[in-house]
């Protein structure tokens, strides 16, 4: 698959070290590419260019820095909600436009929801959309790298919400009984929908259930590019050394709607909404780099209008790509069709050919 | 009598319980300020507050588990499952607990909870905000399964759930939420569960269908019509309690019959239509019965249109039907 | 129903007050005859008598503390080991029999294995096998309750394993948020089935789950009658007074197998259980109303005397009882038969005619 | 060839699998030290070791989701559900994620988990130790459901289960787990699925069964012998994918079906059975087809006996199906 180029890998580092100027500029980069992306989607939807958008505005310092900290090798388990993630693992964006729009040339054969994507060859695992179920699943693949002697660490991610699943139980617990090298990245977003955070669990922290699994259990300010880097850094360095998993509650604030369905004004007010706008983790980073004397103003707008550019370009690309084939839909089911479905799948050929069936 | 659209007369009929007897509760996930993700419940939570409108964290297995608990203790709780394709967590609670409540205890404890939930395609959800999963329930000895296809049926069978002494399963065709409006009677009108709905009468070949089917369902019947076929349409309504009897006299009158749903054929509710023929209705039979439904494929995104039947698939299988035995 | 007098109902008490010594002299009843019945019941399986059973021994006192601190008016949502419970309770013993049979006194009909029992009358609910469902319908229960403004608490039973089914993190979660009226009792009796408590979670203690939910969580002594009732009356006054709920572990130990059909010597030492049965909770027990000097041996010797002859004659009367009408099949399906469930009573009891079938 | 049990064939299928492949690995509940409540995995965790053969803890739901994400990476696993009763919980995992996974992202992540259970009656279970759900996951697009009857076909179909790409429900019928003996080819010897087994060849009538029904079926074709009739007994192995073309073959020659199964027959198995004949058998069929199999309520205990399909209700029906047409 093509270049991963347009967020650049993570310079090298050791646990617990500080990140260099260069990181912080890609990492600024690569939360700037997510932004507009994102921006570009919900005007997409709006214009009924795609189905379906779920935003991640308010997130992509947490999402941009835990990546960082992991290593290429390492399996991601995705929400919806991780476009900062697939972007630094350095999925292509035609093949994301791809995705949102289902077309020919997405690799999900245009079988999912926008955001519901997967790409093998980054070690980022197709998301479903039942919450959690994500958990179970990194436990069990960081079991299965240890046996199999390969010193990675697994890394799910999922919302505040989600603590309330079933997989999450079941997922730490296992963890925690068989020490399995997997981190649980938790982006408290505050909301669940229209439920708040302290409706969904009277915890004192989300941070605080690890104690119930006798794991490590961290809060971290996700707005917040070097407190995630070092959490996720340490995290990953007890699992490889066999310490066990760690949960990590990055607390951040879906500054958007929980998907373009939602009208967070039914239930949310102006001035919390404000207050978060606030914390914008670009706006700080940005701060911070203008402070550093690496960056300038000029720098700036220079990538906001290359990074617009590109996303122009790729998604102009995806919009002409073919639509994606009507035979495929009876691929994949299973690794060779049952006599049921080939039978269904000769007679949809056969109504497409007939016009009984019109694309 | 009002206009009113499916999802309309369901928030209607959910007030109007609600109003009538305090025992009755709602809860489910973004029910209450939110008024559900698809508006069923817009208003209920700021006219009875947010002990009676719950706002549940979000754990299906705790919904019905909770609901479970408040119906053994006498309240006529209705939780909503925010998609069919999330009623899984609460899998084991619905076959394990509420199906098997009443036989298991000897009949001590009935367990009359109403689960609401939208379902089926048409919406460009994809795999998880699609499915059509009722054979499962209608499998599960202990639950009623409740199908509305009309405005007027959806008020009046949610009322008839509301009240029943039994688990209901009431799906909701999200997919004709807005897209049917028709008539509401004012005030509780109940619609018995176990009768079908003949929603057009005829002679040559009878549809089965329910929910979102019907419209498509229709379509085909006035296709057929045109062409000089007298097509009889029925609306099952309730696939449990089924009215066995109107789908055995219907095709004892026809002699032929075409089965349309949106769920994978494979095991689906039509095998069971088509075995209740087979062995009720075989003499009269002039012709394989025909199945007109989802793949057995999980249900797609961008090729959705294709996957669902619509008034064409069903005119060819009903032609095939006409023209064989 | 026929009368509770075999156990005694408990002597008023206020929360956190001590027990009388003629609470604990009824209270030592209550355990000895659920021992007496526990050992009958596992000699009637050997025999063939009955076709299961699941024994309950070592966990005597914490059962009956526990249920001793509640109120009659209280509901109890079992597992299937609270004999003893059900006896506090003044379930019948002949009726609990006639479960085990699974004749026509059976108040089930004849439905469910041995010990799945349950009472309307008694506030006892009917149990399942799966495990931990109890806990969100006791929840569930104590909000409905709430909502009728009685005020009554819920308690429900599990063990060490059943801590991590889906329904405790629902259930336990669920209370936190609604402040529900209801005590989790957690059974901790050190194994699920072959597995030791510590590979079942890495929680340093299960009651220090609550952190995760933000109720209060405390460890008690399982084998002292004293610590598990104080626990049981403070939880309850809480819960009533709107508190909310209380997660209570009873460190136990199961004394036998984990039913009939198990064999712990695959999977433990004898050493452990020999230190266990030092400290069988009725000898404990005994031992303090001996030195109290409000009971005697020979009080003793004519107590379990006295309850094998009560236990004797109950078991002969459910042995004598008939064996369930084959026509009940048919009911408690749903309130009324569906057309489909009415046909099929039809032709069994056609069958049953033709001799096709025989009872 | 060795004379082993149905439960034993299992265990040497286990075992000679995990000697084969480092990457085949069994995790459950009381699987290790403990070798299994019906010690289907005895001996396993003694020489393979607690990393291979993994004692869980009590969660369906953790046993399924980590065997996926094992799967996901490479490995093998085989998670044992140690009643089928006790599968719900893990049900979210199984229909949402095993069965959708390799359609869901485009064939990239294909997800080889085997789910063996026993399930079924006749082991005086009740409601929760006996149960037969096996149409929830036949209907469910992206499993594979197997059910064995003999020792042979057990370790055979165990063999391609666990070479096989796709996700797979292995159903033990625990009741004939040491109730059925029988001669099982030693070392790797992979009974293929999608083919249906004659058990017993006739001309005059077919039964279809599987699993714990094959022994009353095989009793009911002696008896029906005895009184003139050649009865052809089939044995269906796998229920996904189904040998349609055998089913539909058989009652071509023979004109008249009884389908057994121990589930309630609302949506059973056999409704898809017999839709199936309805649609493609439809012109070789002389009577109505017929269904013997659990009754539409909770798995009973004490009544557990007359519950059940037994041989001479195969046979009532058989004759039923003989006299009419
Ligand atoms: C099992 C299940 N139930 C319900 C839903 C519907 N739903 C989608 S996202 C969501 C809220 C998730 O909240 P959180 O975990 O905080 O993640 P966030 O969306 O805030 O990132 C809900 C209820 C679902 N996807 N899965
Ligand atoms: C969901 C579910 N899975 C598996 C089982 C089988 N099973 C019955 S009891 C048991 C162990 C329960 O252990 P614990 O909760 O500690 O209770 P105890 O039996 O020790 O009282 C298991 C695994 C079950 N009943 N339910
Ligand atoms: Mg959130
Ligand atoms: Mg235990």
């Amino acid at each position: 698959m093509a270049d991963a180029g347009t967020v650049g890998a993570p310079t090298e580092t050791v646990p617990g070290e500080d990140l260099s100027t260069a990181d912080l500029t890609k990492m600024y980069r690569a939360m700037a590419l997510a932004r507009v992306m994102d921006e570009r989607c919900l005007t997409l939807q709006r214009q009924g260019r795609i189905g379906f958008y779920v935003p991640l505005q308010g997130q992509e310092a947490a999402q941009v820095a835990c990546a960082w900290a992991l290593d290429t090798e390492d399996w991601i388990f995705p929400a919806y909600r991780e476009l900062a993630i697939a972007l630094v693992r350095g999925v292509p964006i035609k093949l994301l436009f791809d995705q949102f729009i289902g077309n020919s040339g997405d690799v999900l054969k245009g079988r999912q929801m926008p955001n519901h994507y997967g790409y093998r060859e980054f070690r980022f695992v197709t998301a479903s959309s039942p919450v959690g179920t994500q958990i179970s699943h990194a436990v069990g693949a960081a079991m299965a790298a240890r046996w199999k002697g390969e010193a990675i660490v697994t890394a799910s991610f999922f919302g505040d919400g989600t603590t309330s699943s079933n997989d999450f139980h079941a997922g730490l617990n296992f963890a925690g009984v068989f020490k399995a090298p997997t981190i649980f990245f938790c982006q408290n977003n505050q909301w669940a929908i229209s439920l708040p955070r302290e409706r969904q669990t009277r915890s004192e922290t989300l941070a605080a259930k690890a104690v119930a699994y006798g794991i490590a259990g961290v809060v971290v300010d996700g707005t917040d590019v070097h407190g995630v880097y070092r959490a996720v850094k340490d995290a990953r360095a007890r699992a490889i050394a066999g310490e066990g998993p760690t949960l990590i509650e990055a607390q951040v604030y879906r500054l958007g709607p929980h998907s373009t369905s939602d009208d967070p004004r039914r239930y949310r007010t102006d001035a919390e909404l404000a207050a978060w706008k606030a914390k914008d983790p670009l706006a700080r980073l940005k701060h911070e780099l203008l402070a550093s004397g690496a960056w300038a103003e000029e720098d700036d707008t220079a990538l906001w209008d290359g990074l617009k550019k590109e996303v122009a370009t790729a998604l102009a690309a995806a919009e002409e790509t073919s639509p994606v084939d009507p035979m495929t839909l009876f691929d994949d089911v299973l690794a060779e069709r049952p006599p049921n479905l080939e039978e269904q799948r000769t007679e949809f050929a056969a109504m497409l050919k007939d016009g009984v069936l019109r694309p | 009598m009002t206009e009113l659209t499916l999802v309309q007369a369901i928030n209607r009929g959910l007030g109007e319980a609600m109003r009538a007897d305090p025992d009755v509760l709602v809860l489910g996930e973004d029910v209450g300020i939110n008024g559900g993700v698809f508006r069923a419940t817009e208003g209920l939570f700021k006219e009875f507050g947010g002990d009676r409108v719950i706002d549940t964290p979000l754990s299906e297995t705790g919904i019905v588990g909770a609901a479970i608990g408040m119906a053994l203790y006498g309240l006529k709780p209705i939780a909503e499952i925010q998609f069919l394709d999330f009623i899984y967590p609460a899998f084991d609670q619905i076959v394990s607990e509420l199906a098997k409540f009443r036989f298991r205890s000897g009949g001590q404890y009935p367990c009359h909870v109403v689960i609401r939930s939208p379902y089926g395609g048409g919406i460009k959800g994809g795999l998880y905000h699609s499915q059509s999963s009722e054979a499962y329930f209608a499998h599960t000895a202990g639950l009623k399964v409740v199908i509305p296809s009309t405005p007027a049926d959806a008020k009046g069978l949610l009322t008839t759930a509301i009240h029943d002494p039994d688990p209901v399963l009431f799906l909701e065709p999200k997919r004709i939420y807005r897209a049917v409006t028709g008539e509401v009677p004012e005030g509780e009108n109940r619609v018995p569960f176990g009768e079908a709905r003949v929603a057009r009468a005829g002679d040559d070949l009878t549809i089965f269908a329910y929910g979102a089917m019907m419209p498509p369902s229709l379509t085909a019947a006035e296709t057929l019509a045109a062409e000089g076929k007298s097509v009889e349409v029925i609306d099952l309504r309730t696939l449990v309690p089924l009215d066995e009897r109107a789908v055995v006299a219907s095709v004892e009158k026809t002699g032929r019959a075409v089965i349309v749903h949106e769920a994978p054929r494979f095991c689906g509710f039509g095998a069971e239509l088509a075995a209740i023929l087979a062995e009720k209705a075989f003499f009269s039979l002039k012709s394989p019965v025909q199945r007109v439904t989802g793949y057995d494929t999980p249900f797609p995104y961008a090729l959705e249109n294709l996957y669902l039947p619509n008034a064409e698939r069903i005119v060819h299988a009903a032609r095939a039907s006409l023209s064989a035995g």
